[in-house]
């Protein structure tokens, strides 16, 4: 395929305007040691037909149907077509970030929607415009404590997800930040009080990676005692049910977006969120949209508190991130706004119902159960009799997607499996899979 | 618009009416959603930290939130509405087949923690992308954990550190050239290491003699970006590559914008040692308003066990599956990058070839060189090298002349059809208007474009002051930009502040 | 715009240029097609009656293209824009679930030739569709084969003729209402029968006596619409009914608008025959610019012999195959009328259920009354009985005190971002504007559209040379439709003429 | 689901404004004798995520991967995503009818481009925008040819196909037109220039039926010289590699225009296309864009020569037709576009040649026959040895749709399958298309 409209009579008479003669010529500037006298050694082209031909082949080699028990941060919610439908608004689809309001008022005012349903349901009272995603987000939360603080260790609850305390590990040595691992027990978070410290952050997961709920007050008492910055990982989808983390005393409260208007994408493009009090605007990393008016007294909206930003700031900038994930929390949004209040309770509400009715039926199977006594809300941990690796791969032959393996994170999980349920699953699912486990674990 | 305003007032076909906020729509009781009734027993669920009362989100119905988002959507300009110049920004035509693929549902609906075995079709796309861009740059491998260029920068400066501290040294400089984009700097910083600008020379050249100047083992290596921001080719690249290697340093190239080397020049081949690229630039993903993006990270064989992990990796049974790098810098995504987007530059790349490839290099080259050879009459050209994929006018000498700034001829710019080009960037140019037309708009487009640009040179002189007002029929016109930030008003919880 | 405008220059978001046409674009050897190469041995075909040349179609790229008919879109309104209250066309929103069904591969993509055993799936649509339709209507059976409301009505007349045919009459005669709309009287010359007006009196409704006077044995049938389209409610319909029953004339229910008796009164249980009704107005299919709709007919047991065939029907084996009604009319459409819309249709009944169902025809007569007693202070409404869905308001005293005629009107408040109603419709009232807000717009909507009536009836007074301009701020005005008559170009190949 | 936005409060008040107490005061007007008293006997209501369940259920139940060889007048061509893409902008789905110009110009001038482009493809003056589908365009055609000559009597070619031959039937009657049918002889139309007449219109089918291209020349003078109009159903993805009917001299051609953007969506919604020649534009059924200026001398486009219509003209409109198929007119201008003059002689190019290696392969296979030995151009006859309805229901167990049987249509082919082609069937689908069908043949 070729998607330059340039006709060979418009390159000739376009070279010769600019005096060459030649395509080539072009390049003639540029040192011949360097230049390539042979075409790239690659695949193509290919007609349109063909590149769906290869896409579906490509895709065909993934079990991309199985009905899905694996969360972690990513999770199967029910995503109503309409909101694919605005999203996918090629003018949203197609422009840059908006630097010119005059005509971008469409993406900027989307925007600030999304920022302030994120930060109504974060309980706080600011939040961005989006980050890359939830992982990333708490590297982002870390550097905005060590910066407010001036600290250099942080504590980091075990029972945060696992890919966000391997993220914190590379960003955080780069710049000689220690950080501080706190113990779980039973599940929950015990703080030691008396680490290595002060701390400039104390980050937790609300839910944490094991589907429990943590002591809000625990950790942001703990924070607050020390003067240093209480940061929570949340999910979204359970924001319905769960107080809000700003309620709780949290100062920056951070959460993979997916969920809300994104599918599981394999993992990205999706969305991270990131929102905190009036205080610390000024050191919110990324695009910040606020609303103002224009010549005509108009509402208007426009990127604010620019010299935050790395194009103005450079090196000194609060963060390097430029592109984020605009797209993804326009879907964001839309879903939002379709939820509302009693929908994103809903959710909460049916996916706690189920995951509870779940929790009842895998812990009657023989051989199997629940990891930990203490109350979780939509995902938890069940021990297995046999090796989790070997029985998702059996359960996959079923047709489900059984969960997240615990052990490579948790050794002290060996037979640890972590399911996650959603308001999706059906009784009739539920019951499958149970039935289904019980057949794998039979033959072991 | 004429008052009382109807719902449409704020579409720019009917009016021009600031649209309400999802806020100012809400009614208590509205609702767009609907769920099945809950069907296992439903219990109340009397958990800890539970939440007191609702979240304070809008409530609207389907109906209202549909026709908000539409209106909002038409008060937005985009590349599939027409040209979009932006300078560095590389506002192309993206294939809308590769839309397609990135909503196929065999990809769209894979959770990330699916084991490699029963997701072999996206850890293949990953392997085929991983050959084709190693192929286009030179290089040995890449990984796509990167979700945006600064990340690929990040984690391209993390591989140059590990890759010093392995040998023992605590290097603290890379050096940038004063053109560079602002994510270098920062991107330096967050690295751990200090940011040294190299200046420029008269021909919007990096200085190599101050180069050689800076170059000591305290130097890490160099950050640069070729075809630089304005648009040249840093045509020493091989000497300078040769000076940062000679004290052991690294050299990273800022890919973000390859159109203009496609199958013309591979970064591998002029020395440099890391490179990262934006997919979401040069390979077929649309911009989104701000993301998703791509910065995949693409480095030598040696620095190959620095790359972040896991990497896909042919398995000896002919399967793939995931393998952490030997010394890697660990992870830099929570899961696996901004994978629908590789999809994407995938189907891109295949369907355009290695021929399609160059072609495209060719015609961003083309079709930038044509402009800029049509606006010199009008406008200052500061350096007299040819330029690649974009180039910089100065409006230098007409604001001597009329007052009328680079700003004003952006803003008026938007009244004739065309988007602003990128303003006031690099900072070594005066006035800049950095252009860059790409290689998907028509000969015609492009002389559309400089049409405009001549008639705001002459609309300088006859009418400034309808200059320095525009642009006059967009919705909104300058907005107070300083009001915005003095009087914060980032969520609709906060209330708008007044003068 | 300033000139020299960019492509985007017809955006309204930044322009009022006219968008050039694909003609307009072309430029030779432009292309945006793509197959693979031919995969079998491709000779010279030889045919006879080959062609001598190419096509004589525009040649553009796939960008040019894209951004083409995506500006033309951004032209136009809509209602997923904004509020449309168009009477009699019943634009309501329609659901986004549907849209999806009506995607869905699995009947997108199936070719009306497959054979029963294979589509089991859609034929189980078509009969389920069938039973919620009939249960609506008080019918027997239902055929989906008419795709849209006229062929609806042909269909159900070809259904009277053959019944009478059958009892060996030739009757000549349909009568039809002077409101009626303006399908029925051409479905009826059509079917070859004379339509003969019945006219309404002073409260909008039928004359029954005048329709008495008229009864004789050469009456095939009355054709009516009920409510009728000045939204009132014949009342005296049961009446109406055994009157042309007593010389065994049939009774043709023109249910196009089914809005307002959804769940509250059925054509059947009223004493009508055949009805026919509008998928595309009452049952969740956008209009589409013009279509596509389905008009499905429903009849009677009696009148079920002459349905259009074939027909979906259940077997003895439990599967559903196509079975020929034992006196059809025969074929009315290529192939099995629009089914897609049938699948949408089924969506939005399911979705909605009975108690839905009747929640549209409270919510949509309740915004209709509510909007003609905001209206009533500076509009005349003709009639005294309350309307259903919709009502006519005159603009008659207006045009007499000021001149501003309905049409200044209904321009006018498209400037207030909100679509004009129906416009000298039905013919019965002077100055008619007919107005249907929908049962999908909400009261402050409803308040909107009464608010912008209110302001013009006092800028008709104010400022009425203003009116006679308007719209004022939509890309085109006023244009001259006696000219596109005169001198007629409908394809761009044609002279444009001038006066 | 509730898609109206009223909350009871909202009702409340609203009744309250008109001075009623209970909502169903709204009808306390109508007969009671009629009000039914009763809810509705529906299924529902369903959740959106119930609805989606019951459409995939339903949808599981139909074989829509078959691939396919099924034509007469539907066929599975490539359709580019970038044509659903652009037609299903809101702006085009929700819109009515273009009665307000001002404000539905996107809509106007699209189908003034369809307009055109239609005409340039059946080389002829003008096109309307859009009808029903192939077969009532046929049917139009002939009230069109009625109203031009004054006669009753109309010619049909027993090779037009057996759907517009039955509609024209079910239309005919009513209004008292003959309808006279002439034979095939060899696959083409023997034309009897002795039948009953004068005839108002000769219609035939370009290709016919069984895919034969039939004598241009033989059925337009014939019309010509007895004063008739000539009326051609024609294939439009054939348009490349055949001549223009408008070439051929015939007056009226109409088709059958799903192949243009539109799936086959189970034969509906399609779209009809019908052009002719200047002089019988008044005659046209339905709508028809025009090009003008407004007061300030812009270009723009409006529905013409509107007196021709049932809402001004009521019953001595040229039609009844109001609604037609706009959307899936800017279907088919938005693929003629991408198609341009390259790609539409290329899909007839390829359809052609793939059709012409198919019909060699299964005139091979034991008992198998090309029925007719005159050229066709991408669909053709084969007789077969087994009941070809039997050998469709086997093929369809082997994953394809075999072609359309055409014994009930034309009992003179007994073991009849018409078989269709299209430039998307790959040679392996050719291949394996052949070697299926022997294999069910073997099996009798
Ligand atoms: C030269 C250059 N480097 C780096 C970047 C940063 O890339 P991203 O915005 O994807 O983080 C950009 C684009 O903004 C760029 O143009
Ligand atoms: C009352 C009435 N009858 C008949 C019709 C004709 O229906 P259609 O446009 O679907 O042919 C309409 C709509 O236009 C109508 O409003």
């Amino acid at each position: 395929m070729d998607f330059t409209p340039h006709t060979e009579a418009d390159v000739e008479r376009m070279l010769g305007a600019i005096g060459l003669a030649d395509i080539d010529d072009l390049f003639a500037h540029l040192p011949a040691t360097v230049r390539i006298d042979r075409p790239l050694r690659l695949p193509g082209p290919l007609s349109e037909p063909e590149v769906i031909e290869m896409v579906d082949a490509y895709g065909a080699k993934n079990r991309s149907r199985l009905v899905c028990f694996a969360g972690g941060g990513i999770y199967d919610h029910y995503l109503p077509p309409v909101v694919r439908t605005l999203t996918m608004r090629p003018e949203f689809v197609t422009a840059y970030t908006p630097y010119q309001p005059e005509v971008s008022q469409g993406v900027l005012q989307v925007l600030f929607e999304f920022q302030s349903m994120v930060a109504a349901i974060m309980g706080l009272d600011v939040a961005n415009a989006s980050l890359y995603d939830g992982v990333t987000a708490v590297v982002e939360a870390m550097n905005m404590a060590v910066a407010a603080t001036g600290r250099d260790v942080v504590w980091v609850s075990r029972g945060l997800s696992p890919r966000a305390r391997e993220a914190l590990a590379t960003f955080a040595s780069a710049r000689g930040i220690d950080l501080v691992e706190h113990p779980m027990v039973g599940g929950r978070t015990a703080w030691d009080a008396a680490a290595a410290g002060p701390p400039a952050a104390v980050i937790f997961g609300q839910p944490n990676y094991l589907g429990i709920i943590e002591d809000y007050a625990a950790a942001t008492d703990l924070a607050h005692g020390t003067g240093a910055l209480s940061v929570a990982l949340v999910d979204p989808m359970t924001l319905g049910v769960l107080r809000t983390p700003g309620s709780a005393g949290v100062d920056i409260a951070v959460a993979e977006g997916q969920p809300l208007g994104n599918p599981r994408s394999f993992g990205g493009p999706v969305v991270g969120l990131l929102a905190t009090k009036l205080d610390q605007v000024r050191r919110i990393p990324g695009r910040l949209i606020g609303r103002t008016v224009d010549g005509d007294g108009q509402t208007a909206y426009v990127m604010t508190l620019r010299t935050r930003e790395q194009d103005i700031r450079r090196e000194k900038a609060s963060s390097n991130i430029c592109t984020n994930q605009s797209l993804n929390a326009v879907a964001a949004a839309v879903h939002l706004a379709w939820l509302g209040p009693g929908g994103l309770a809903e959710v909460g509400r049916q996916s706690a119902a189920k995951a509870r009715y779940l929790a009842k039926r895998l812990g009657q199977l023989p051989g199997v159960t629940v990891a930990v006594e203490a109350p979780f809300v939509r995902e938890f941990p069940v021990l297995l009799p046999v090796d989790p690796a070997r029985v998702v791969a059996a359960m996959a032959d079923r047709g489900f997607l059984a969960g997240l393996p615990l052990a490579g994170d948790y050794p002290e999980f060996p037979g640890g499996l972590l399911v996650a349920v959603t308001e999706r699953r059906t009784r009739r699912q539920l019951d499958g899979f149970a039935d289904a486990l019980k057949e794998v674990i039979a033959d072991g | 618009m004429a008052d009382p305003a109807g719902p449409a007032a704020s579409s720019p076909l009917v009016g021009a009416a600031a649209e309400p906020t999802l806020r100012d729509l809400s009614v208590a009781g509205r609702r767009a959603w609907s769920f099945p009734e809950l069907d296992v027993p439903g219990a109340a669920l009397d958990l800890p930290e539970a939440a007191a009362e609702l979240p304070a989100l809008p409530e609207v119905g389907e109906r209202d939130l549909v026709a908000h988002i539409n209106r909002l959507a038409q008060r937005n300009f985009a590349v599939d509405i027409g040209a979009y110049p932006l300078g560095s920004c590389t506002m192309k035509y993206n294939p809308k087949i590769c839309d397609w693929a990135a909503e196929h549902p065999d990809f769209r609906d894979l959770h990330p923690g699916t084991p490699a075995h029963s997701v072999q079709g996206a850890l293949e796309v990953l392997l085929a992308a991983e050959e084709v861009l190693c192929e286009i740059t030179g290089m040995e491998r890449a990984s796509f954990q990167p979700p945006a260029g600064a990340s690929g920068e990040i984690t391209g400066l993390l591989i140059m550190r590990a890759y010093h501290q392995e040998r023992g040294r605590q290097r603290t400089k890379v050096l940038i050239p004063d053109s560079a984009h602002g994510t270098n700097p920062a991107s330096v910083s967050l690295a751990g290491y200090r940011a040294v600008q190299v200046p420029s020379n008269e021909h919007g050249l990096v200085d190599i003699d101050a180069l050689e100047a800076m170059i000591d083992d305290d130097v890490a290596g160099l950050m640069l970006t070729n075809p630089n921001t304005v648009g040249l080719f840093e045509e020493d690249i091989v000497q300078m590559a040769e000076l940062v290697h000679a004290v052991d340093g690294l050299v990273y190239y800022d890919g973000a914008n390859l159109n203009a080397i496609l199958g013309v020049v591979r970064p591998g081949d002029m020395g440099f040692d890391i490179v990262h690229s934006n997919l979401h630039k040069t390979f077929a993903t649309p911009h989104g308003g701000g993301g998703p993006g791509s910065g995949p990270v693409a480095v030598t064989g040696r620095l190959a066990p620095y790359l972040p992990g896991p990497m896909p990796e042919r398995l000896d049974d002919g399967s793939v599956g995931w393998v952490m790098p030997s010394a890697s810098i660990g992870r830099v995504h929570g899961n696996h990058g901004n994978f629908l987007v590789v999809l994407r530059a995938l189907t891109y790349m295949r369907a355009l070839g290695g021929t399609g490839l160059r072609r495209v290099a060719e015609r961003a080259v083309l079709n930038a060189r044509y402009l800029a050879h049509m606006l010199s009459a009008a406008y200052d050209i500061p350096y007299d090298k040819p330029c690649m994929h974009e180039f910089v006018a100065s409006a230098k000498r007409i604001k001597n002349e009329t007052g009328v700034r680079a700003m004003d001829l952006a803003k008026a710019l938007l009244d004739h059809g065309i988007h602003a080009p990128t303003m006031y960037f690099p900072l070594i140019v005066d006035e800049a208007l950095m252009i860059e037309p790409t290689e998907t708009e028509s000969p015609e487009t492009v002389e559309a474009m400089a049409a405009a640009f001549a008639d705001l040179a002459v609309a300088a002189r006859t009418s400034p002051e309808e200059l320095h007002e525009a642009p006059h029929r967009t919705p909104v016109r300058r907005p107070d930009e300083a009001r915005a930030a003095r009087h914060l008003v980032v969520t609709w919880s906060m209330e708008d502040g007044d003068d």
